[in-house]
């Protein structure tokens, strides 16, 4: 038992009070620290994936309860690859948000990012079905202070929303663990698996209501239809690293649907058909919805909140299979997705800090626009998938993997449709953004005349974001996440053999249990 | 005999907590309604204090305790609300 | 030094009794907390007593406490009188403005609170100079008499305690 | 006594879901208030009902009330507070700077606002 | 026995008051009236209630418990306050101050003083 | 040379001008042409191996899991192919560098031709249809960035798109297509795929991935009906216009056809799709090619005219037709890419590609005369130029073909657009070089310099040459590369004279016809604008106008910004959901037995119940509501203290009376009243809604209370251990504390976090416009006179140190009694709330500084340490222990280090609660509130003193 597994939720829980208590007055600090806190973050991941890579699943017993009745962390593959995941995205964006200017705008930005943080790990880690609750929670409340950092009515509109809907959703998942506990009088997910497992079938019903539930739950975080109406405007509004960092956020909700429905609900657990026959006409809808909202949008946010809605479409087909083959797509997928979308928010932000909004309408030539058309090319092909990035590959991933499955044309046919519609509408975008506005034939535009938000430091000098058409700092954000796509492509077999080993022990959840259940030694 | 002075006394408080529930709702002003709801919370200590007698618990005192502060604190939250709109000056 | 310690030495007292009521044990580590208690919390809450000083006579606070006791008992009753049997249109309510000679806050405040806990009478509010007391009477056909027994049976003795 | 506390805690969920539905911020925090005091209910509930049991361990006591739900639901009304609080400090401020409290997005999350003037827009085909 | 006599009384007392109490609160005719009933008779009734549980314990359970009296206590320290401020609330919205007595000539009573009266404020926020 | 390095070289060439660009554009040029030519060599040095029908391979693994992998090949067809992309590209590199003006960034130029070149030629060199599928999507992007190079011209964005939009349907048509062939033959490795012709024909796939494939070769070469997109993509530059529009991409659908031509022809279902299209669409090509008036659009329809004519060839499906397609492939590459130079040549020094506006050129620019001339008569299929000679192979071919058993009905219809073709060439011809000189040209013409000529007149050579020698010239090319498209060792006679066949006797119908049209151009423009055909581009336009309408419309409708239909759905979703799963599911029904009910808790639900009716009924009155809110509060509070749960209940009412201060102080600026918004229908739909989650819900509850736990619940365990192993007499807390401690540390935490997020709001609340708007905030409402009333002060100097005690208290029972960190620290708040409600919050702050910052990172650092302390005994985070600890003179208590939890769950709740409050009130502060520097307003002790 190794104590650094724990450490992902313990270092940012630890910098972020530190924050507070001692640097809230010098930014600064806060850089450096919490800069340094997520790369030690990123460290700590590499090296539970290290551990995880043995392929036995490592637990953790918090105040060395025995399982089921104490709290466990626990460490498989899939949970050391979303870490991982996770901090290096953080990484990358924080840099972004330091070199636009964001982390200035507001106060507590790095103290809310490490609780932000925490919470995520904390979802990933934990192998009890309501201490992921709780870090739900965190992960949510943190997001909503980001989510409104910098203020503004409709950043502050929009976050009613998002709270309110995740409020409920929050309402949601305490009913369906309290319906779980009823029925199996665990918390355990190990230990539920189990108790699932040995259920009579003729006392199934509230089983499976419990189980619907949490799909439910999971759905609203992955933003599935119909539960997605929450993402486009919190997402559009929501600052641009912030945004970016939320692209992990969806995903939560699907590591939870995987998670809960290979370990608890396995494939021939009585409570499986509930999911899985709602589960992919749902991902079909997200998907077409998402694609034809990149198209019916004139907002660059949220033309990319649709773009996430649409990949987490794609996603959820892939693991609405629940075979070993789909839900390695899903993975491979779920890490090029994360990336991507991270990318196409940052771009964003850096073409409305150019352009001063982010209406998708005729303008000036922004500064820096080679540039940032660059950027925006490769993170748009990125995100429609289109070749040579890790998104092609997935997608082949995903209809190969859907290749035998009834619905199979159905999924094709969507899935290709709706890539043409997102290509149609990405190139519209893009050639509106940087070439059309060259008709106009004028210089390009001054400065950006305030960056949105006010300034909470006046004597500190605040640079303004179209003096520095291209801060070296949030393109080279931008260049890691879009460079982290490059090697998922370059290294699809690798990738795809660590998904493949994720899967495999996804399916396999006897070793889970065991792991769990078995040999407590020394515990209380 | 203390059994039947009980049930008495939990119908009396019971009683006045319908009668307290009435003037909440039909009330002219906001004043009777914050007057009844801190009525109400001391009819439930009342409550409280019987139910302790009855199962002879001393578990509940911190519950009434607890009733009563927060019957001081929301009236007089309620008033000044009424009397200046901000309660904390 | 002592004063210091006990800025207000009745609280400290209070206090400590408050302390032993809760753990309801008589011991002597409790004993040591409850004094430890009316050590720090004074010390901890003195700032938000400003200028607050000590009475002339607290040795009358039982007796006065006793009597208003004994008056609640008996406004009970007459108000329990009154709302079950009076009719509404026989109801004489008065409000009287009582001119205060207290000056002392904690004296006022005692006095207001009297007022309230006892027959059929409710002190409303003070005046913008703190010199006098708006008073409601519930039935008063007199409102003189009424007056005229805050002024003696009470104002008087508190300001013999206080002041 | 389990007929009872259900249909409260179903009134209650239809009460908060009505209010919630009202598209206004006030009622919205109103509703949220309702249904978490029905998930509280709810989540107590899945330890099965249980009169007259001691609350804490005590010598010969037959049965106790389930405490893990209990604490589940300590958890939730503390998570459910620090909610509220945010949602009714980030209604207000919406209030302020957009001078309603309405729940509803305005057009102009949707559309710019020069949306009517059709020629600097690229809603077309042609860009 | 006689404890359980004298507690039995408490207890009907007790009862009685609270429920005086509150009917007050329903049958006076306006709402200074009402006010009357629960400030007094729900104070003692609850105070009854409260001796009766004090008395109670040490004599059926030998257990002698101060805490009634604290919350006994408790409630007749702020009983007054809480009344005081409900008879200003409702002075400030529903009584004009020249149905009222003055409390001197050219005085007024604090509900009615203008706030930003001089000697009232003290300093602007800043200064 | 490996073919893998031969692919990369071009894509190693498009880093260069970036790199290099500083130092101006003949680098640039030279590097890429250095980088093309190095590709092409090593290219050339397999021609021994491949003319001995060799295969040479290179494989690299990429991701075996799915079949995609580097595996590159070079036969007679990729060779063919890359020597026409390396070559040409060659060409086009010189060609541009003088092409493009001083104006044009020539860098981005170079980088994105030479991502072009690599894609191509990575297409013709790969092994492995989804590799070829990766380059094939390639080839659209760089092409999409290459037709809008000129990024101020309309003409190249929407040419752009277009381009990508109907390439871009192909390629993913072709994708679902590919994943089908490659699933029936079990691989994706072409070498595989070819292979396995018996098993893909036979397979009932074998039609939807034959349909999927030809979409993507179709829209690719621009077929009918897709053919629209290439004229538009004319305005890219010239040089990019030959190279792509001519020579390479739109040969990459010809490409498909012939690479999977052994495995996909010689059914009927080939023969009709692809010849029929072929035809049709060299017919329909060249009919519209007579009319242009610009000569690049005349180029591009003649462009999609041969297109179809080699794909027509294809599709008969035999070895011969094959071959004449792969030498047609060859001369068309010759002499189009020349005539596009041409083209370009005019437009660069007339000044115009209009038609109407030139003519007598042939003086003014002699050598570009030739140059044209020799390749339009090529075009045209005169001889003895290479046009000619595949022209005469097709129409063999073309008697040969029977379509629907009608033997010369294709025959007829290719001579006619032979016939056509000739037309439009010697208008070519005609009517940009020969007539009378002008004098309107917008620049005066004449030749350009050797730099800009060179490269078409290296290809008009060729044509010549092959024309006259095609069997020296070409023949091995067309053998090599027909064998490798058929599959078997092919010989073909490449010769200019063959005899009086048939085919000559069509040829020559074919010139006789085509001069004739020519003659009657006049009658044949009017005939043209008799019949006119809805404009291609319209018809796109408009599908895409829609689409994106549409698009905007649902999108729009869908996701409109409104909370109550986002919740509405989501109610809905999850009651019927839940229903679904229930009713699905078996339950054995009811095995608990009820409780009784008693009258006094029924009290309490008709209590609840009321109120709560109440609430909703009257929720617009705001303040009745708040109190309405907490009676149903104080009511859940009783309800959990009947129920044996007074944790909760303390718990419940505590934050009960938090959450009303907040609200009150949120209250004071938020409007009173909750206008109507929803009519009628509105609101009985969501009382509907509404009462249906109720029921829903409550059915729910119900089900579960009545039925037993199907196994024993793990809480059985910490009522049997709390106390041995947690220390604890009160379970709930030792849960909470120790078992799941760690569920408190993250609740405390979102504790912090929810103050911080307060705190942080109001800061940009108060810098921003809100604060601006707050310090001339007017209040609505006549507001009373004492602000601090005396009354109040006193009595709380009283209240808040017994509630200090009282917190206190119940901070130390907590482990054994009701109570603990958390209700300690609301009840401490609540203390602290009542001081400053009786004197303010300024003043009061200012007597105590009480940094509640601190204290939240405080507790939840205490909270953590505790947790970590036990990492020192070895042990897992949170692990805690416990002792009896005794002083002198005092008894025995107990010390367990799940206190210094409960310490850090205290300090953090303070913090957090009264930080929040302060916000708020900051905001009322902001908002013109006076600060008092008394604890009350009226002292009358002050003026007896004084
Ligand atoms: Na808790
Ligand atoms: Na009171």
């Amino acid at each position: 038992m190794s104590h650094l597994i724990i450490a992902p939720v313990v270092l940012p829980a630890v910098i972020g009070p530190l924050i507070i208590l001692w640097m809230r007055h010098d930014l600064l600090l806060q850089r450096v620290f919490s800069v340094a806190a997520t790369a030690a973050l990123a460290g700590v991941a590499l090296y539970l994936n290290l551990l995880a890579a043995g392929g036995e699943v490592q637990v953790y017993r918090l105040g060395n309860w025995a399982a089921p009745f104490g709290i466990v962390l626990m460490l498989d593959r899939l949970a050391a690859l979303m870490l991982l995941l996770t901090a290096l995205l953080a990484l990358a964006v924080q840099l972004y948000a330091m070199g636009s200017g964001w982390d200035r705008k507001g106060r507590h930005f790095h103290a809310l990012w490490q609780f932000q943080l925490m919470g995520v790990c904390g979802a990933f880690l934990t192998g009890d079905a309501f201490n992921l609750f709780v870090f739900f929670e965190i992960l949510l409340i943190a997001s909503y202070g980001l989510m409104i950092h910098g203020g503004g009515e409709m950043r502050l509109r929009a976050g009613v929303q998002y709270i309110a809907y995740n409020l409920a959703g929050s309402t949601l998942f305490l009913a369906a663990l309290g319906v779980l506990y009823s029925v199996t009088g665990t918390l355990n997910m190990a230990d539920m698996a189990l108790r699932v497992a040995a259920m009579p079938a003729e006392d199934t019903a509230l089983l499976r209501v419990g189980a619907v539930l949490l799909m439910l739950v999971f759905a609203i975080k992955a933003a599935l239809v119909p539960l997605h109406f929450w993402l486009p405007s919190t997402y559009a509004n929501a600052p641009g690293p912030v945004a970016a960092l939320f692209a992990i956020m969806t995903k939560v909700g699907v590591y939870g649907i995987i998670r809960f429905f290979t370990l608890v609900f396995p494939q021939d657990a009585v409570t499986q058909s509930v999911v899985a026959d709602l589960l992919l006409p749902a991902a079909l809808f997200t998907l077409a919805i998402g694609q034809v909202g990149i198209l019916g949008t004139r907002h660059l946010g949220r033309l990319a909140a649709f773009a996430a809605i649409g990949s987490i479409g794609t996603l959820m087909i892939a693991v609405a299979q629940f075979t070993p083959q789909g839900t390695s797509a899903a993975v491979y997928y779920l890490v090029h997705s994360t990336l991507a979308a991270g990318a196409l928010f940052l771009v964003m932000d850096m073409i409305g800090a150019r352009r001063g909004d982010l209406w998708l309408r005729l303008d000036r030539v922004m500064p820096g626009n080679g540039l940032v058309a660059a950027l925006y090319f490769v993170a748009a092909i990125a995100v429609v998938g289109m070749p040579p990035f890790s998104g092609f590959v997935g997608k082949l991933l995903v209809m190969q993997a859907t290749g035998g499955a009834p619905a199979m044309v159905w999924i094709w046919a969507i899935i290709l449709i709706t890539s043409l519609v997102a290509i149609y509408a990405l190139s519209r975008a893009g050639t509106i953004l940087f070439w059309k506005s060259f008709e106009l034939g004028l210089a390009p535009a001054p400065p950006a005349a305030a960056a949105a938000g006010p300034k909470l430091e006046p004597d500190e000098p605040v640079q303004d974001l179209g003096d520095a058409p291209a801060n070296w700092l949030a393109v080279a954000s931008v260049v890691l996440l879009l460079s982290g796509i490059v090697a998922l492509t370059a290294f699809a077999g690798p990738a795809m053999r660590l998904a493949e080993a994720t899967a495999a022990q996804l399916h396999d959840p006897d070793a889970y249990v065991s792991a769990v259940l078995e040999g407590q030694e020394g515990t209380k | 005999m203390i059994g039947h002075a009980l049930l008495f006394a939990y119908g009396c408080f019971s009683l006045a907590l319908l009668f307290c529930l009435y003037r909440v709702v039909f009330a002219p002003g906001l004043s009777d309604r914050v007057l009844a709801l801190d009525t109400m919370a001391i009819n439930m200590i009342a409550l409280l204090t019987l139910f302790g007698i009855d199962k002879g618990t001393t578990m509940y005192f911190e519950a009434s305790l607890m009733f009563a502060m927060v019957g001081f604190i929301s009236t007089v939250a309620y008033a000044k609300f009424v009397l200046r709109g901000d309660i904390i000056e | 030094m002592i004063r210091r310690l006990f800025p207000h030495p009745w609280l400290s007292f209070t206090l400590a009794l408050v302390w032993m009521a809760l753990v309801n044990r008589w011991a002597v580590g409790s004993l040591v907390f409850a004094a430890m208690i009316g050590v720090v919390v004074p010390l901890v809450t003195a700032p938000y007593w400003p200028g607050t000083n000590g009475y002339r006579a607290p040795s009358r606070i039982p007796a006065y406490l006793a009597m208003v006791l004994w008056d609640i008992a008996k406004a009970n009753f007459t108000v329990a009188r009154i709302v079950l049997f009076m009719p509404r249109r026989a109801l004489r309510p008065a409000w009287i403005a009582v001119p205060l000679e207290l000056r002392h806050p904690e004296a006022i405040t005692a006095l207001a609170a009297t007022i309230t806990l006892t027959p059929g009478t409710v002190s409303c509010d003070l005046s913008e100079d703190g010199r006098a007391l708006l008073v409601h009477a519930m039935h008063a056909p007199d409102p003189d008499a009424v007056l005229d027994e805050i002024k003696t049976r009470y104002e008087a003795r508190l300001k013999e305690i206080f002041e | 006594m389990e007929l009872l506390l259900s249909s409260a805690i179903g009134m209650l969920t239809a009460a908060g879901v009505y209010l919630i539905l009202r598209r206004r911020s006030f009622a919205v925090v109103l509703g949220m208030t309702m249904l978490s005091y029905a998930i509280n209910l709810f989540l107590f509930s899945t330890g099965r009902l249980v009169v007259n049991a001691p609350p804490v361990l005590r010598d010969g006591a037959a049965s106790y009330t389930d405490p893990l739900p209990q604490a589940l639901v300590l958890t939730a009304i503390v998570i459910s507070f620090g909610m509220t609080a945010v949602v009714v400090m980030m209604a207000l401020g919406a209030f302020l700077e957009g001078g309603d409290d309405r729940v509803d997005m305005p057009r102009a999350d949707r559309l710019p606002a020069d949306s009517l003037s059709a020629d600097r827009m690229s809603g077309d085909g042609d860009a | 026995m006689i404890a359980e006599i004298i507690v039995s009384v408490l207890l009907v007392l007790g009862g009685f008051f609270g429920l005086v109490g509150s009917y007050g609160l329903v049958k006076l005719p306006d709402p200074m009236t009402r006010l009357h009933a629960p400030t007094k008779s729900a104070t003692l009734g609850v105070g009854a209630v409260l001796v009766a549980s004090l008395i109670w314990f040490p004599a059926r359970h030998g257990v002698l418990t101060w805490h009634e009296l604290l919350i006994t206590l408790f409630l007749f320290l702020t009983a007054p306050v809480t009344g005081y401020f409900i008879a200003k609330a409702h002075m400030h919205l529903g009584w004009s101050r020249d149905d009222l007595p003055r409390p001197a000539p050219g005085k007024d009573w604090a509900t009615f003083c203008d706030p930003d009266k001089e000697s009232l404020v003290d300093r602007q926020p800043g200064d | 040379m490996s073919p893998a390095l031969i692919a990369a070289l071009p894509f190693i060439g498009a880093l260069l001008p970036g790199l290099l660009i500083r130092s101006g554009r003949d680098v640039a040029a030279i590097s890429c042409a250095t980088a093309t030519f190095i590709a092409l060599l090593g290219l050339c040095l397999h021609i021994p191996a491949v003319m001995a029908g060799e295969v040479v391979t290179a494989r690299f693994e990429w991701l075996p899991s799915l079949g995609l992998n580097a595996n590159f090949r070079i036969d007679g067809l990729g060779l063919l192919f890359g020597i026409l992309i390396l070559g040409i590209g060659l060409l086009i590199i010189a060609y541009a560098r003088h092409y493009l003006s001083r104006q044009d960034p020539a860098g981005v130029f170079y980088t994105y031709l030479m991502l072009f070149q690599g894609a191509m030629l990575g297409i013709v060199l790969s092994d492995n249809i989804l590799l070829l599928l990766v380059f094939w999507e390639l080839t659209s992007l760089s092409s999409f960035l290459l037709i809008g190079y000129w990024k101020h011209l309309p003409e190249g964005r929407q040419g752009a798109r277009m381009a990508l939009t109907v390439t871009g349907m192909g390629g993913l048509a072709m994708i679902a297509g590919m994943l089908i062939l490659g699933n029936i033959a079990g691989s994706f490795d072409i070498t595989d795929i070819l292979q396995a012709r018996e098993a893909i024909q036979a397979s009932p796939y074998y039609l939807p991935a034959l349909l999927l494939i030809l979409l993507g070769a179709f829209t690719k070469s621009a077929q009918f009906p897709f053919h629209f997109w290439l004229p538009h993509a004319m305005a890219a530059p010239t040089p990019v216009s030959a190279y792509l529009h001519s020579a390479t991409m739109v040969k990459a659908g010809l490409f498909l056809m012939a690479r999977l031509w052994p495995v996909l022809s010689g059914t009927p279902e080939w023969f009709y799709i692809v010849a029929t299209t072929g035809l049709a669409t060299m017919v329909l090509a060249a009919w519209i090619a007579i009319f242009r008036d610009d000569l690049k659009s005349l180029l591009a329809f003649s462009t999609v005219s041969h297109l179809g004519l080699i794909t027509m060839l294809l599709g008969f499906g035999t070895e011969a037709a094959a071959v004449a397609a792969v030498f047609h492939i060859v001369n068309h590459a010759t002499f189009k890419a020349a005539l596009f130079m041409t083209a370009g040549i005019i437009d660069h020094e007339a000044g115009t590609r209009s038609i109407a506006r030139l003519g007598g050129l042939r003086r003014l620019m002699p050598i570009t005369f030739v140059i044209g001339t020799l390749a339009a008569l090529s075009m045209a299929g005169i001889p003895p130029l290479n046009g000619f000679l595949s022209k005469e192979l097709m129409l063999e071919q073309a008697t040969h073909a029977a379509w629907q058993g009608h033997p010369g009905l294709v025959a007829a219809t290719a001579t006619l657009g032979a016939l056509f073709s000739v037309c439009y060439s010697l208008r070519f011809v005609w009517q940009v070089f020969l007539g009378p000189e002008r004098q309107d040209y917008p620049h005066r013409p004449h030749d350009p310099g050797f730099g800009l000529w060179s490269a078409p007149a290296l290809l008009a050579v060729l044509v010549v040459l092959i024309g006259l020698f095609p069997d020296s010239m070409a023949g091995w090319l067309v053998a090599a590369s027909a064998s490798a498209v058929t599959g078997t060792a092919q010989h073909p006679h490449l010769a200019l004279w063959h005899g009086v066949t048939p085919a000559l006797m069509l040829s020559a119908v074919a010139l006789a016809g085509g001069v004739a049209l020519l003659a009657l151009n006049r009658r044949l423009l009017a005939l043209r604008a008799a019949m006119a055909w809805p404009e291609a581009k319209a018809i796109f336009d408009a599908i895409t106008r829609a689409v994106t309408c549409a698009a905007g419309f649902l999108t729009d409708r869908l996701t409109n910004g409104s909370m109550a239909r986002a919740f509405a759905a989501f109610s809905l979703t999850v009651v019927l959901c839940g229903l679904w799963a229930f009713s699905t599911g078996g339950w054995q029904g009811a095995t608990r037995p009820m409780l009784p009910i008693q009258p006094v808790p029924l009290v309490g639900w008709v209590l609840l119940m009321v109120a709560t009716c109440c609430m909703v009924a009257f929720h617009r009155r705001r303040i009745l509501a708040l109190v309405l809110v907490g009676i149903i509060g104080l009511m859940v509070s009783v309800s959990f203290i009947y129920l044996s749960a007074p944790d909760l209940a303390l718990t419940q009412i505590s934050v009960e009376v938090v959450t009303v201060v907040l609200l009150l102080l949120a209250l004071n600026f938020l409007p009173k009243f909750t206008v109507i918004e929803s009519p009628d229908r509105k609101r009985g739909l969501d009382a509907f809604i509404a009462t249906l989650t109720g029921l829903g819900f409550g059915a729910l509850a119900y089900v579960i209370m009545r039925s037993d736990f199907a196994f024993s619940p793990i809480s059985e365990y910490m009522l049997a251990n709390s106390y041995k192993l947690g220390g604890g007499d009160n379970v709930v807390n030792v849960i909470l504390v120790d078992f799941r401690g760690y569920d408190t540390f993250g609740e405390i935490t979102v504790l912090g976090i929810a103050a911080l997020t307060i705190f942080a709001l109001t800061e940009t609340l108060l810098a921003g416009a809100t604060g601006r708007r707050l310090r001339n905030w007017v209040h609505d409402s006549r507001r009373a006179g004492d602000r601090h009333p005396l009354m109040l002060v006193v009595v709380t100097r009283l209240v808040l140190p017994i509630a200090l005690v009282v917190g206190l208290y119940i901070f130390l029972r907590g482990h054994n009694m009701p109570g603990g960190g958390f209700v300690a620290g609301l009840v401490v708040s609540v203390a602290l709330v009542s001081q400053y409600m009786a004197s303010g919050f300024a003043w009061a702050q200012e007597r105590q500084k009480i940094n509640y910052h601190a204290l939240i990172g405080a507790g939840v650092i205490a909270a953590g340490l505790t947790g970590i302390g036990a990492w020192f005994a070895g042990l897992p985070f949170l692990t805690s222990t416990y002792g009896y600890v005794k002083l002198p003179g005092l008894e025995e208590f107990e010390l367990a280090s799940a206190m210094g939890f409960d310490l850090g769950v205290f300090l953090c709740v303070v913090g957090a609660v009264m930080l929040a409050l302060n916000s708020l009130s900051r905001i009322a502060r902001t908002a013109g509130e006076t600060v008092n520097l008394h604890p009350m307003d009226i002292d009358p002790s002050k003026e007896a003193r004084r």
